[in-house]
């Protein structure tokens, strides 16, 4: 008899070779479940290698999913169903499947071949090896080709097996009995020229619900309720495509052209992609022969008038130092972003990191302040992206926008605003006629300069990255001027936490002694982890900065309010630098060097090992 | 600003000039270049406010504050990389690059060869003194083998770039060479440099008279200038000498001097063509080679019509735009996948 | 190592394989790369611990990590820098630089063309494959106008490099191109390499069948091979075609291609010599150029006899010691003026 | 009647136009200053344009001098005497001259042009202005073509006035009472075979001093009693020097060959100029095209053996921050130089400054641990870049070595020590054949790896700037591994701190609450304070960092001791964050960021505005 057991959230990870079409998979399970109204995040974890030959444990490709009836903030620390292609997919993730798990294998991925490339020394799926999980372990090579031979396919084996996704998708669906409907659409779209293909991969789709439904293999299907998320309407995205479209709305916003400079580097390009696919929106995108040009380009870009951006992760911003230290001197407007990877040098290029924080602060010859911002998750990034292009055009700097792998590539639903509803930009381009001398190192109240493109008449005037004299700008040795510009320079970027929103709980308990205080993609671990800490009855309180310089007016008063903060980051400890040499406060580290995201249970368990007099 | 006599007012260099001191070292070479780059914008017809001066660092590279338009002192050798961002940005301008040899051809030697194969529409003059001048005195990527400076006290041992020539190698569609002490000349090459569209390169040999005085004297000097130094026109028999009484031949692919006189007449010479690739190939590759006894050639050595890469990029923007549609935001912002929660 | 029949030991590409598993695509061009390097440094008689492969990032760039001598896989565009100092530090050393298309022209451009003018005994063998591969498709620097990539999905509008131009704008003293699919071609021209006393440049065509499947196909392919492309030899006219039978004559400076027969013959034909600039030249210039319809051009292009940089700095070094006297320390510390306080 | 004030010490500044031989009289006035037997500290200070046109402002040159029968560790915050050749060097350094002390001025600089081009509405010479000093006018220029004239020499006049500097140096060697041996000794090999020259500037030199014996200007020679400096042997030493001796000195106690590769960059070029001047030590310079080739060629230079170094200034190390990143991951021995100067971006070029601490330590992606040393003086350079190789060499990492411009071009008296005398030097590099396999990131007991250099049989292996795998250096991807060789990279370098010599006080009082503590160029400034203030009877402590990175093991108790640590910065207080993050102490920042070092005047004044509580 079929049950239901009904779940708050549930975690599934799929898994297999690159070849596998896992990311597909996912990604399609990831649609339909949001249509579907859940909550959800995911986390897909590409293999460092282009294509890893087949079947070896570096070339396995996961898709972890987590989406629930409750909010979500995180792919799931451990999953609850682990669909594995191939040995060596079950080698890498078994780990991340919860005891009692269920597993769901393809025996064909676990011929002599499989166990050898995966290094396994027996066959897991045959002995007591996975007594602690539920394995189903299902032939799905097999079943794709008899169900394509079934239907009278003219596909050719490697492209049949080539659809065995499908197969896999189908099932799950069942799983979770999630309508195909949407799925079938894309189908149909992706293949519309293709008719032999589309319909191969439709039947398979149907073919793997219906084996669900009629195989007897589970006798249970889990139910996992819509979410109550807030009304409206919502959308997937990911946080490289949100960071994209925020620049493009920022420049709409503004009435300016986006001018995007950028060299390609993991996990940074797919900026460049994305962005390079929007001509139609006046976008100039410029793939630059090293990330010095890059940088160089934009800086000119932005000197013309654009509103210019350059992209890069960590060894790329390196090398963009140098010009990042002109483009303050300029103080012209420029946003640099840092898709964040695992450091240092080359690193770990496809794993995610936190570890440039202090290099986006610190890493310039001399006193050279630049505002910082950090997206928390994959929708955040939208916002923050659009802020950063706000803050550079009204303050006139470069501001630095730090993001990284994990929520790069993540995915979560996002209720995006209208057009209509997004603040105004505006800009410090004169206009009207000049009026007397033009004095391109006046400032308003705010220390902010104009923005006296080339072009307007009675403007002309030289700037460059020696010492300037205060309002002229011409070249000043004077050391009492040079006091003072670095002074002023400085003192412009503080005046910009007057136009920070204040510090604030985001959630938790509002009485805690302890604040659990995060920054970038920590976000959803943290909240999550707070929310279990909450519900466990210990208070803890959630506070997550978005501004990293300045920091907000009030942090200050709300830090000081707690006995201890935690601060957890993906990196050895770079935040709580900044933090120590502000306040007063007691800081603990809590840090993460292992080129993935913190779960909520790491945090929580370490929350637990704390003083108990801190945690009522 | 003059007026002429029908009423007209013609621009002089004066219109170009800034309030700023120049800070060259007297006698410096940078002092004539600058006279005549001012003169032959007042020539262009060109506003003050369309115009652009982007440099690195070094002593060429304080040109921009010498010049009455809009203007970039920016860092060493980045100068062709932000200025094909602002060309990009904003193709309306006219865009000026100055460098020197340093600038130009050591730190900056990718930005340069990668623009050049771009090709967007900027004027590109690299001061050539064959040293550096700024940083006081150390041998740079055009000094011949052998030169003593600071950074080489018993002699340089790097062979140089020609620059003309690592121009061609870079798929550049307009090369020229003149000089500081000829002004005219120098007036001429910079006017035809900012008619062509596309990616200008000017290597201007100029005398830094405290770091390397007199490197080019031999160019210029009165007595030996006529034997030492060939101008280039276009459709012209390369012709030189006091009395213009020797020439240039292809013996072969080898170009030699002849001696006018009953063996070889005009006929017989050597005809420049800017539009010959393989004619630039030659001139660079043997004029340049201090071990060819060659006069120097001077004037528009390559020239080619390609498509500007700022040109490309509106093609292809406003393509895009009539086969997507106009933007819109909105539709952006929700993509193609949406779902309603209520 | 295999032991031949007179006891002599011979060694095998074997003896340079690493314990490393390989991680390239399957069916990438650059696993036949790294079997000819292998099959050639046996061949070379150098000894493993002698041998040094410096890479940037990228595909091309895990190179080191499969052979078995010293390897740096160092940072993106970096290794013709970091080969010449090593040269410079260990002149003993055979070095080698593999690097791709990205690493060696677009953010290497500037290492690329100084450490040709410099001359340094290195191999740089530049896999070409017209794309970004490690960073997942890209058009690079030698990808041809209006290449669909990730990030030009409406076409490239950057006219590439033609490689080999580059290097002879930039002083090179050895370039020649060869290709994965054709081993012993890849092996002969290596050996040359090797062989020659300075910087030799070796641009590789390489398929990438991911990001770029096929782009030198037609140039390996049984049909369409014989009339694309054109393999030089030292002193034999260009000859190609299924049965030889067309050839490359001058006609005036410009390169056309004949049908052998009455009218031409063998005697009419350009006759490859890798000495001659100026044939080497005309080569890169108008073979490269994918307007001319020419066969692509295979072998040693050019070649130059010029001291290595590395020998200059010796020579001048033991020059300096024997003017100077051989150091002392302690007059170094003491210098020539001092003074006693008792 | 002649009488003599007898002073404990004295400054002098001389000023002209760049073409006036200022530093060559300096430079002289020094040298024999030094055989003398006074100890002195110089600090020259050219214009930022390299001829400026002349008598101009921008034009003027100066080279200042502190000597005393004390001891003496600045060059003066103020000068008794003023040698001005021109209006224009009156008028920017007037304000360095003490109330009451002596103007020496050339009146034929002080002509119409002259007064105009230093922008003088009168001529300061002639009327009330100068009331407050004692004012000596000489026409010095007629004095020399008269001297000349009447000795028949034959130099033209332009060669003539050129050599008016030495006229001016005789008649200053007059009034301090010092013999003329030592610059006519100079004088003759300098012009060896330009008799005509020779005998003129000779003639001119014995001319001046013979005018102040003879002409009654003064009726008042000065007279500075040799110092009691300690016994032993002395030479005169400036900052850039003394590295490049201490880099030499350091490859030939390791046996190692000496690699520099650097490209030109004010004010660090003269350590590649003077460096290219010992070729006969089997010193390999490198004119690299920029400075990633130059950090670059050193990484390769150093696989290959060589005790490698590449030396820049700030704008020129942002642009090798990713390279460095690189160095740190292969962990090979490589000392990076950074003579700062005025920042950000070109800044102040020849001006100084120290603000790239930060960017030493954090201008990099990723956690990316290089130890950082600064010297304190011109002599002490020596030491410092000696140090800094053999912590390179015997701890197998980069090692950051900061000076700046003030003492890269100062110069101090050096006790210079014998080649027998200096510390041993060990490298990395295994001696006798390899045994079974080698590993190639196996550690000693502290963290320090083997320096197999291709061409040793057996040794073969293969680095990159990949996460590598412990012990065998494959590439890895494992989560635990990259955690585990961050912290052992972070760990390796905080070993070294076993290695350091204890902070402790430099000089002051012992048992005072007050502490000043600073770093690099400071030193003198700091240290005279100190001396002051205890002369005062305040007391003070001054304890000095050449360690920055890690930090003396026993600083944090020492700094406990104290109520208040006074840290003195040229710069925006970049120390101070790196201390805050470390300990639990009441720091205070003083700042000055004018491209000049601080006189010990200001520091004197600013610790007499501390709480007198504090300066009990
Ligand atoms: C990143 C960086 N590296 C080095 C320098 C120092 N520097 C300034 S100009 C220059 C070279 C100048 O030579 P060139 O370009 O030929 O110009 P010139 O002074 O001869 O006109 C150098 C090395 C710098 N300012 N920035
Ligand atoms: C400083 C820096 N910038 C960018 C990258 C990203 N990146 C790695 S390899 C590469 C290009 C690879 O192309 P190519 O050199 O042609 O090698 P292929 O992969 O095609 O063999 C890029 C852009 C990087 N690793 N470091
Ligand atoms: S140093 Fe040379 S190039 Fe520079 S301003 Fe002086 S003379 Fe001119
Ligand atoms: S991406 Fe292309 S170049 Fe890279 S390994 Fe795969 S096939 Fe080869
Ligand atoms: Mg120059
Ligand atoms: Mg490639």
């Amino acid at each position: 008899m079929l049950e239901t057991v009904t779940k708050k959230e549930a975690t599934v990870l799929f898994a297999g070779d690159s070849g596998d079409g896992i990311q597909l998979t996912g990604t399609q399970f990831t649609d339909t479940t949001a249509l579907y109204g859940n909550d959800l995040n995911t986390f897909p974890n590409f293999p460092a290698e282009i294509r890893a030959p087949q079947g070896t444990l570096a070339g396995v490709s996961g898709f972890q999913i987590q989406f629930g009836s409750i909010d979500v903030f995180t792919p799931g620390d451990q999953c609850d169903v682990l669909v594995v292609m191939n040995a060596a997919a079950l080698k890498t993730n078994l780990l991340l499947l919860k005891k009692g798990g269920i597993i769901i294998a393809n025996t064909a991925g676990f011929d002599a071949k499989n166990l050898r490339l995966s290094k396994y020394e027996f066959n897991p799926l045959e002995d007591d090896f996975l007594s602690d999980y539920k394995v189903h372990s299902l032939d799905i090579t097999k079943l794709t080709r008899n169900t394509l031979k079934e239907s009278g396919s003219s596909l050719g084996q490697k492209e049949a097996d080539r659809s065995k996704n499908m197969f896999v998708l189908g099932f799950i669906f069942w799983l979770f009995n999630r309508p195909l409907n949407n799925t079938i659409a894309f189908l149909e779209t992706k293949f519309a020229s293709k008719e032999g293909v589309k319909e191969a991969n439709i039947g398979l789709l149907k073919a793997g619900y219906n084996f669900g439904e009629t195989s007897e293999t589970f006798s249970t299907q889990i139910e996992v309720k819509p979410a109550r998320l807030k009304t409206g309407v919502y959308r997937n995205i990911q946080g490289n495509e949100a960071i994209a479209i925020g620049l493009i709305a920022a420049a709409k916003k503004s009435g300016l052209e986006l001018f995007y400079g950028s060299y390609p580097i993991t996990p940074a390009s797919s900026l460049l992609h994305e962005l390079s696919k929007h001509k139609n929106f006046g976008i100039k995108t410029f793939q630059a022969e090293d990330e010095i040009a890059a940088i160089c380009s934009s800086i000119g870009a932005s000197y013309g008038g654009a509103l210019a951006c350059t992209g890069s992760s960590g060894p790329g911003i390196a090398l963009k130092g140098e010009a990042l230290g002109l483009a303050m001197m300029l103080e012209i407007p420029l946003v640099i972003v840092n898709i964040q990877r695992g450091g240092p040098s080359t690193g770990l290029p496809t794993k995610t990191e936190q570890s440039d924080l202090l290099q986006a602060m610190f890493g310039r010859n001399g006193a050279s302040p630049i505002p910082i911002l950090a997206a928390a998750s994959p929708s955040d990034c939208f916002q923050t992206a659009y802020d950063a292009c706000k803050m550079a055009l009204e303050h006139m700097t470069p501001v630095l926008l730090l993001s990284d792998g994990y929520i790069a590539n993540g995915m979560e639903p996002w209720q995006f605003p209208t057009a209509d509803s997004l603040k105004e930009i505006e800009h410090k381009i004169p206009k009207g006629p000049i009026e007397g001398n033009f004095l391109p190192y006046q400032r308003d109240k705010n220390l902010v300069r104009k923005w006296a493109i080339p072009g307007l008449k009675g403007y002309q005037h030289r700037i460059g990255g020696l010492e300037k004299e205060d309002l002229t700008g011409n070249v000043s040795y004077d050391p009492d001027n040079h006091e003072k510009m670095t002074e002023i320079r400085a003192q412009k970027i503080n005046n910009i936490a007057h136009f920070l929103p204040n510090a604030s709980i985001d959630s938790g308990h509002p009485n805690s002694k302890l604040a659990i205080l995060g920054w970038g993609s920590t976000y959803g671990a943290i909240k999550t982890a707070v929310r279990d800490l909450n519900a466990e009855g210990i208070p803890a309180a959630h506070i997550h900065l978005k501004n990293l310089h300045p920091f907000p007016p009030n942090l200050k008063e709300v830090l000081e309010q707690y006995e201890l903060v935690l601060v957890p980051e993906i990196n050895d400890g770079q935040l709580i630098v900044l933090l120590k040499n502000k306040f007063d406060v007691v800081f603990e580290p809590l840090n993460k060097v292992k080129g993935l995201p913190f779960t909520s249970t790491e945090i929580l368990r370490h929350v637990k090992t704390l003083n108990k007099a801190l945690l009522c | 600003m003059l007026t002429t006599s029908n009423g007209e007012t013609k621009r002089s260099g004066k219109d170009f000039a800034t309030d700023q001191d120049v800070r060259w070292c007297p006698g410096c070479g940078d002092y004539s270049i600058l006279k005549q780059v001012q003169s032959t914008l007042a020539e262009t017809g060109l506003k003050n406010e369309d115009i652009v001066f982007i440099s690195g660092i070094g002593c060429a590279a304080r040109f921009p504050y010498y010049i009455e338009s809009y203007g970039m002192h920016s860092i060493h050798g980045r100068a062709p990389a932000i200025a094909t961002g602002l060309k990009i940005s904003n193709p309306n301008l006219s865009i000026w690059v100055a460098t020197g040899d340093g600038d130009c051809l050591s730190i900056g030697g990718n930005h340069l060869i990668h623009v050049l194969r771009r090709n967007p529409d900027l004027n590109i003059i690299m001061f050539n003194n064959e040293i550096y001048g700024l940083t006081k005195g150390q041998y740079s990527p055009t000094s011949p083998i052998g030169t003593i400076s600071k950074s080489s006290p018993s002699g340089s041992l790097d062979t140089p770039f020609s620059p003309l020539k690592l121009c061609m190698g870079a798929e550049a569609t307009f090369i020229a060479r003149s000089m500081d002490r000829d002004p005219v000349h120098l007036r001429t090459t910079l006017l035809e440099a900012n008619q062509h569209q596309g990616t200008s390169f000017v290597e201007v040999y100029q005398n830094c008279n405290v770091f390397n005085d007199g490197a080019f004297f031999q160019y210029s000097d009165k007595k030996s200038k006529a034997d030492t130094t060939i101008i280039l026109e276009q459709n012209q028999p390369l012709l030189f000498g006091e009395e213009k009484e020797k020439g240039i031949i292809l013996d072969g692919f080898q170009p030699k001097v002849v001696h006018l006189g009953e063996a070889v007449g005009h006929a017989d010479l050597w005809v420049h063509d800017a539009y010959d690739p393989v004619k630039a190939s030659l001139i660079t590759q043997y004029f340049d080679d201090p071990n060819n006894d060659l006069p120097k050639p001077f004037g528009i050595i390559f020239k080619k019509e390609r498509p500007t890469y700022e040109s490309l990029i509106i093609e292809q923007m406003n393509a895009s735009k009539s086969a997507k549609g106009e933007e819109h935001l909105d539709a952006l912002l929700s993509g193609e996948n949406t779902w309603t929660v209520s």
